[in-house]
Parts: C-alpha cells; structure tokens; sequence
C-alpha cells in the first residue's frame, strides 16, 4: 500500500450511473488484478473504496456507480483535479490456478475488476470466456472492451432487452470452463456457486472502516477462520467461502 | 526545539502520540508504511480471553466529521495474541506497549491480564470497561461504579504493571465513575471510548450496522472528550491519556491542556494511515507556535488561574 | 406530491419542522427574510419566571460540524414574553406556538407556566429539563427520574395543553428519564437537548467559553441523537419531537426513522437563516426520492421488521 | 438583511497579516457603515462577521485580519471565487449627532469600518480628524487612504516607529472636536472613553454565532438592559455603555 496523490485525466458517464475515470499516477504498488484504491474525498469522513478496472505503468481506470453522496462527488470531479489515494489495497485475483480457459463473471458494477483480470490472462496465453450481467440493455457497459481483447463475451439481461435473457447464470452452460473469477452481488455469488463445476475465486464487497486492515469492520468468516474483506480479500477462494453462512 | 517527552505511571514516552486500540490492529499494516518507532506507544487490539469473531456486517457506517463503528472486539484471544501477535509486533517496535483488555466478567479481565502480563514488552495494561458494542459486556462496567472498581482492584491484584481503566463517555457524571476506579488502585484513567450512536439508511429505512446502534468516534465527538477530560482532572490525582477525535498536533495541545498526560489517536488512523506520523512531526512546529518548550508543562494548564 | 402532514399530540402540523429553542428567537428576525407561516410551529426562546441575562461572553465557541454555546437562558421573563414577545410574533406567525419553559425550582416551571398558559395561541408547552448552561439548574432535573417526574407532574396540574419534557442526552440511560416522564403525565418527549462540550484556546490555553463547558449542537451530534430517538421510541407510547444537528430534509426523514413524530431544527438556523424554509420546500422532492408518499407513515419505520 | 453570492474581485495582503477584499454584488441592502457581513466558508461551521471597510451600489470592501484558521481559509480565496454572505447586519454609526468636527479613532483591525463611516462624514460637509493607533510602523495600513479622503489624519505607535509615539490617546488632544467615533480593542475603549470629552458611539466585537441577532450568543449588558452585539449593535452610544463592566 502507498499513499499518492493521482490528477484526474477523464471523469464520463457510461451508462445511468456509472462513471469511468481515467488518472494518471504512480501505480507502481500495484500486484494483481483485483486490488482496490481507497479515496479520500473533501466532506467525507470515510475514504471511498473503489475497485481497479484497468492500469498501465502511469494510469489508472476506476469505473464507479453513483450510489450516495460520496460517488456523487466524485463523478463531478473534472480533468487536472487531483485525489488522495491508498493505492493498491487487498490481494486482488489469482491467476495462477485458473487453467487454459477460466470463466469470468460479472454483474454491473462488479464487472471492473475483471476487465484487468481478463487482460492478465490473456497476457499469460489463456482463453478467458467473459459473462456480463445486466438488469437491461440500458444499463449495458464494457461489452466492446472484452469484446475488443479477443474473448468470448455472452451478455445476460434480466428483461431480456439485450444478449440472452435471464442472469448470469443463464449462460454458464454456454462454454467449458477450467476456472471462474466472479465479482457481483451476493445473490449473483450464490447463483454461480450453486451452478459452478470447477473452483474460483470471488471478489467481495463490504462496507469499510480503512480498506488496509486495520479496523476489522469488514471482516467475513470463512472456512479459515475470520479475515478481513480489506486486507485478506476481497478475493477468496470459492472453497473457503461459508455459502450457507453469506447474506 | 522543544521537548515532546511525557511520563505515563512512570513509564517515559518520546512523545504524548499513542494510537488507540482497535484502530491499529498490532502495528504490521502501519509498519510497512513507516517506522512505527516514532509512536509514543501503541495500545494494540482490544483483547479477550476467548477469541471472538465479534458483530455481523455492516459494521461500519459513515457521519458527519466521524463514523460509527459496531466492531465487537474482534480477536483471536489473548493466548493467540501472547504467542503469536506480539512477537510480530515486537519486531517492528521497541517501546513499551499498552495492552487493552476486554471482558464480560471480573473473571474474564483477570484472566486475559494474566496471560499478557507474562509479556515484558507491555509497559501498561489499559482495561477497556466501556467498549458500546457488546451486550452484557464492557458497557455495565463503565456504567456502574461499584462494577468499575471491582474490575480495577481484581486486576491490580493479578499484574504490577501500572493499570488505566478506559471509561465510557456514556454516563450522566464520569467523575463519579473515574473517582471509583481511582479508589480502587488504578493508576491512570484513559477517556472517553466512542459515544453511542446510530445512522438510518434511508434507502433502507434500517440502521446501517448490523447490530442497530455503534460507537462514535472522529473529529465530531473531540468537545465531549476535551470536557470529560477537563471534568475528571480536576475529581482524580492519577494520570490521563486523553482521546476522541484527535487528528492534529493542535489536538493533542487542546486534550493536554484539559488534562491529558498522554493521548491516543483513534479513527484519524483509519483515514489518513500516516496521522499518527503527522502529528509527531508537526508537534515541534504546532509547540513553537503556541511558545510551548516542553510539553509535559501544559498538562492541565487550561485550569490554571 | 406526498403529504407532509404530521400531528403532535392531538395537535395537526403542516409539516414536522419546528425551529428549535433559543435558535430561532421569537422569530421576528426570520420573518424579515421568509413568510415563517411555512413552518410547522415554533419553539420560542426558552422562558423563566424571572428575566435572565445568561452567562458572561464568550458565549459561543466553533467546533467541527458543529458549535459551543453557554447563552445561559437569556430571555426577558415570562410576564414580558407574554405581553411584549408573543404578540410581535403572533402578528407574523398564526399557527400554535410550542412554549419552552426553563426553571431552577419545580414552582419556577409551574409559575412560568401558569402566565404563559394565558396565551391561546401555545399549541404545547416544551419542559426544559436539560439546559446544561445553568449551574443547579433545568440539567438537574434532567439527570434524575424523580426530580423529572416531578416537574411533569407538578406542570401538568397547572395546564390542560399538551406537555412535552426536553430531555438531556447527558445521562446514562435516556430511556429511564423517558419513562419517568411518561409515568408521571408527559404528552410526549422533545429528544435531544445539547451535548456538554467544551474546547479550549491554544493562545490563550483556557476554555474559550467564559462559562467553560457549553452544550454542544450541530450536525456533528446527530448519530447519538438518531440513537436516543430510537431508544426512546421502543421505551415509550408517548410521541417524540427529535432534534440533533438536523439540517437536511434527508436528516429529518432519518430522524422520523428512528421514531420522531416531529423534528426540530437548531444549530442549522444559525448558521442558515433560510434552514427550516429550505428543509420543507426540499422535503417533497426527498420523500419522492425514497418513496414515501406519506410522511407520517414513516414514524419509527426503522423499527419495523 | 439578505443572504447573497459576491464574486471576490481581488484579495491581497496589505499589511502582515491582514488582508483586503473586493467584492462585487448587490451592496443595496446596507443602510450605514459600521454593519458587518457573515461569511459562510467550506469546512467552518459557524459564519465569519466580517466589517464592511467600503462599499458602492456593486461593491463591497472588506479588511480582516488572519487569528485562526477561518481567516486564513478566507485570505487563500481567489479573484473569482464566490462567497455566500449574510449581508447588512447590525445597526452601524449613526451620523445624525456627529456635529461638525466628529473624531475618529481607530486601534488596529478596529480601523475598517471607520473608512466608510469617515467617507459619509464627509459627504454630509462634516469635517472628521482621524486617529489611527498600531502597535508598530510595519503594521500600519490605510493611512493614505484616509488621508486622500482629504481629512487631518494622526498615527499613533506604540514603539513610536512612525507619527506618535503611544496609544490612541497620545492624539486626542492634537484636535478640538464634536463626537466621537471609535473601533478597536477593549482597553482602547477604555482608555478613550476615560479621555472623552463629548458624547459619541463605539463599535464593539464579541463572539458570534449567528450574526443576525437569534441565538443571543453576543449579549452585552448596557444602561438600557441586555443587548445583541451584532443585532442591537455592534455600535452603542458612549452613554448607555456600562463601562464598569467591560473586561
């Protein structure tokens, strides 16, 4: 974990809500696909977890949804404002068990995280098959991104309004899979593991004191015992996971 | 430049800073941001003799200049934190450490104390009777002062470590309770743990924390602790570590002139990792400012004349 | 557009927003800047038997989100309120008033309340049992059952309109002062009075309030106000006006939340004149936000399920 | 009064520690110099009671000095930056009983409203000497100014680096005149009051937290019974002041 200051590079709407910053800074301290940046925001007492989408050497992409008034703030933040951020927090996905074709899946805004994820197989010579889940069409974002890095890509929505009808789990049985990398709601997480047929690794989300593991405010137990979706996680192995537990 | 050197209950710090258990875990994850050594202490993670996994999500929610907490003294027990967490921890910092103890019994507090007493880096146990986030737990005895002072004396009698009784603020006269202790042998007090609260998701329509209502602690709740700590300098002879809402060097000038001879730094860690550091290094500068040569003179100085 | 409409002991208000005491005057200086008939009612500056200037200067201290004041109950008496200060403000405001009464004595608040009970146009007296800025004064009936039942008791013997108790939040156990109160004929329960804070001046390293400790108001105290109301609500039948750094429309639909059939606004007026108008023109938009279509039916929805 | 936007215009360093503002907007609320206006400034809770120094139909002079962290927020606003203010408060000098020959006497950043009140004075045919007192020659600001409004201006040091040497009284006898008018600290009051030879009005300070004469925070007790600084005030007649009193 580092603290650096980033300057914002683009702040844009992608879909109702959702919002796509681009900044550049430091990433250095980042390990995995999978890890998280911690915001400090002017207000705000709390800093405001955020999931990495993509990085290179000197940028950073975060895709957030508006949901109170913290990630209000920060969709009006504009190009050459600068952030504080924790950088690089959690151990993030990985890779290394996934097999030759791993099976990522994401629900709305869980999808950032495995945008990088995809791309790191990729760079390792796997063939990663990307579901995407939506409640509908409207709502739809980084479709063309995974298209455009060569994958196999099936949308899901729930109204059926685009790609195949129904949840994510409606297009599991859609290709073999030696692996799966899930991020997204709890329901979605119960729905994959009651239909997965190989291991995985799923990403959490939990209200949050530091982000770094200090506090124990956001600690799940597992099969190993208590850790810290911060700091321990977010990522964890479908076989650690207490599912009756989840709720 | 001025001198930062207090003295706890005998025991010498560098400088007043200690940050306040349960918001430092056991110093690893700051380690490997800077040099803890230049902590005045550390008060580590509350313990307990059993090991608890605590309260149900969420347990964290946002407020005005603070937050709410519903923890529950997440721990792996005092034996896992003898052998296992404070050899780690001693790896990374020198001085003597402040072990805070929790419990729901008389019983439960000796017997934790006498597992860590056994650890000669700790300099002070700091016995936690207030934590708000335990039913039937800590709370009853920071409210009652027949309870507080049964604690105190039990644990006096199992350690010769100097012992501070951490106090809850959610009582209608702390003097009272912080005379009962003093009565009772403690050697300092350390005040206030965070105040009861609550926030409702509007959402929804529910508190946010799985366990309804939290502790409060931040910025926010920094005049109720400069009061409390003003209030019990003046009912008690025995030394004060004063906490709540401390983020600045100013801060820590502002608690010691209530009365505190140390403080501790608690959710400002959460938020900016580094505040602790700040702090220290800003105490000479904030000190020059205020023509303060030596920091241990201002303690209690806001009630002379 | 939903309904505001809320009713307070019998008594309909338009909407749930009342100016708090000794926040808003006796409201000639709002109604220079907005048609005050906008508001629910009015809590009028608190009223004793006999004039009171208050407390020396400085009276006023800042804090984060949030403010130190130790007026001290400055008002003119209760005879000069009745025939000098009410008919000023009944001639901009035509909705019934809430009387907040302050005493030292239970015959002080009996007395108080006697003349004030001449006038028709006090919808409900509001029993100030909790003033922190008065030396033996209102916050010793508020930090005891007995001597609150008293008080409640005593007043309403003397009047037939509605009386609700203000209770202090500087209490181990708000609930047990609560139903006290209830016991001894409250109408309903006016949640939370100020804080006891205190800060201190590094230039001048003492208090910065002349009275030192002062009560503690803003948004900066408004978990452990939501927390109360909560308690409270599960504690008693009686309704409950909550108040604790309410500032928002999303402030007073949290504080609903936890059980308040209405709310008061102070510390915000001071620092907003427009609070309280801009609160009630924002409350239609918020309730739709969330879906509520009917104010009154959110009253302690928290508790549900 | 009324609550306004004013655009800042400039914002420079005149003196150590104390700074100029101009801002532009609606000024047609103020009915006399000697008002104040309240500032609301991002992360203070309370309002900043600010003297008016200056003003004309669209703008606005203000003078403060930087003692916490409030002032200092302000001194770092730019040229363009907008500022929500309470507008007009309190009653200001009344010009009426001044006579020909009123005194001005000023301690400090005491000063400010004088300016204004000087400038009226003036425009009624009245002829104000002024007496401007500092502690030293570097702190001195605005002499020029008053002294281009074409009045006898005397400056008073402490150290008597600069005009003469002592307090503000040091000067009271260099003029004959009518009334008089005077802003500054607590013992300079004293110590004019306890010179004065004629009647005249005196512009006090006291902690505030509305500024607008409802919460009570400011009181003063006078000969006349318990008033509002900022409401009733700030500016009382010599005659109802209790001088015993004030410490």
């Amino acid at each position: 974990m580092k603290q650096e200051i980033f300057k914002i590079t683009s702040n844009e709407n992608i879909a109702p809500s959702v919002y796509k910053m681009v900044l550049a800074g430091d990433t250095s301290d980042i390990t995995a696909p999978g890890q998280f940046v911690n915001i400090k925001l002017e207000g705000f007492y709390l800093r405001r977890p955020i999931s990495i989408c993509d990085y290179d050497g000197d940028s950073l992409t975060l895709i957030y949804k508006t949901v109170g008034g913290g990630t209000e703030n920060l969709s009006l933040k504009k190009s050459g404002d600068e952030l504080d951020l924790l950088i690089s927090l959690g151990n993030g996905f990985d890779t290394r068990g996934s097999g030759e074709k791993p099976l990522i899946i994401g629900g709305g805004v869980g999808i950032p995280p495995l945008y990088a994820l995809c791309k790191k197989l990729i760079s390792e010579g796997k063939k990663p098959a990307v579901i995407l889940g939506f409640n509908t069409r409207t709502e739809i974002f980084y479709e063309n991104e995974f298209k455009n890095l060569g994958c196999e890509v099936f949308v899901t929505t729930a109204d059926g309004s685009h790609g195949i009808k129904g949840f994510v789990t409606a297009a599991m049985d859609k290709t073999e899979y030696s692996y799966i990398y899930s991020c997204g709601p709890l329901p979605m997480f119960k729905a994959v593991n009651a239909n997965a047929e190989t291991s995985g690794q799923f990403s959490f989300e939990e209200r949050m004191g530091c982000g770094f593991g200090a506090c124990m405010g956001c600690s799940l137990m597992t099969k190993n015992g208590a850790k810290r979706v911060c700091k321990d996680g977010p990522v964890f192995e479908r076989e650690e996971i207490e599912w009756e537990a989840l709720k | 430049m001025g001198s930062t050197e207090v003295t706890l209950c005998g025991v010498r710090l560098d400088n007043p800073v200690i940050p306040a258990s349960g918001t430092f875990g056991f110093g690893y994850e700051f380690a490997e941001l800077y040099n803890i050594n230049c902590l005045g202490s550390i008060s580590f993670k509350g313990t307990t003799i059993e090991p608890r996994f605590g309260n149900p999500t969420p347990r964290i929610a946002e407020c005005e200049a603070g937050m709410l907490n519903s923890v529950g003294l997440q721990n792996p027990g005092a034996e896992k934190v003898l052998t296992e967490e404070l050899p780690r921890l001693k790896k990374v910092f020198k001085k003597p450490l402040m072990a805070n103890v929790s419990g729901f019994s008389v019983k439960d507090y000796t017997a934790a104390v006498e597992i860590l007493d056994r650890e000669d880096a700790i300099g002070w146990f700091e016995i936690n009777i207030s934590c708000p986030n335990v039913h039937g737990g800590g709370l009853a005895f920071g409210t009652s002062c027949e309870n507080a002072a049964a604690v105190t004396a039990a644990v006096k009698k199992v350690t010769k470590k100097p012992v501070l009784i951490k106090l809850s603020p959610n009582v209608t006269d702390i003097t009272e309770i912080a005379k009962a202790c003093e009565a009772a042998g403690a050697d300092g007090l350390s005040l206030i743990n965070t105040l009861l609260g609550m926030r409702i998701d509007l959402k929804t329509k529910k508190p946010v924390l799985a366990n309804k209502a939290g502790g409060f602690s931040g910025p926010a709740i920094k005049p109720v602790a400069v009061r409390m700590v003003y209030q019990v300098y003046e009912a008690v002879k025995i030394p004060i570590v004063g906490m709540g809402g401390i983020s600045t060097a100013e801060d820590v000038i502002e608690m010691m002139l209530a009365g505190a001879a140390a403080v501790e730094v608690g959710a400002a860690n959460l938020v900016e990792p580094f505040a602790c550091k700040n702090i220290i290094e800003d105490l000479p500068r904030v000190m020059q400012k205020y023509g303060i040569n030596n920091l241990k003179d201002i303690i209690g100085g806001a009630h002379n004349g």
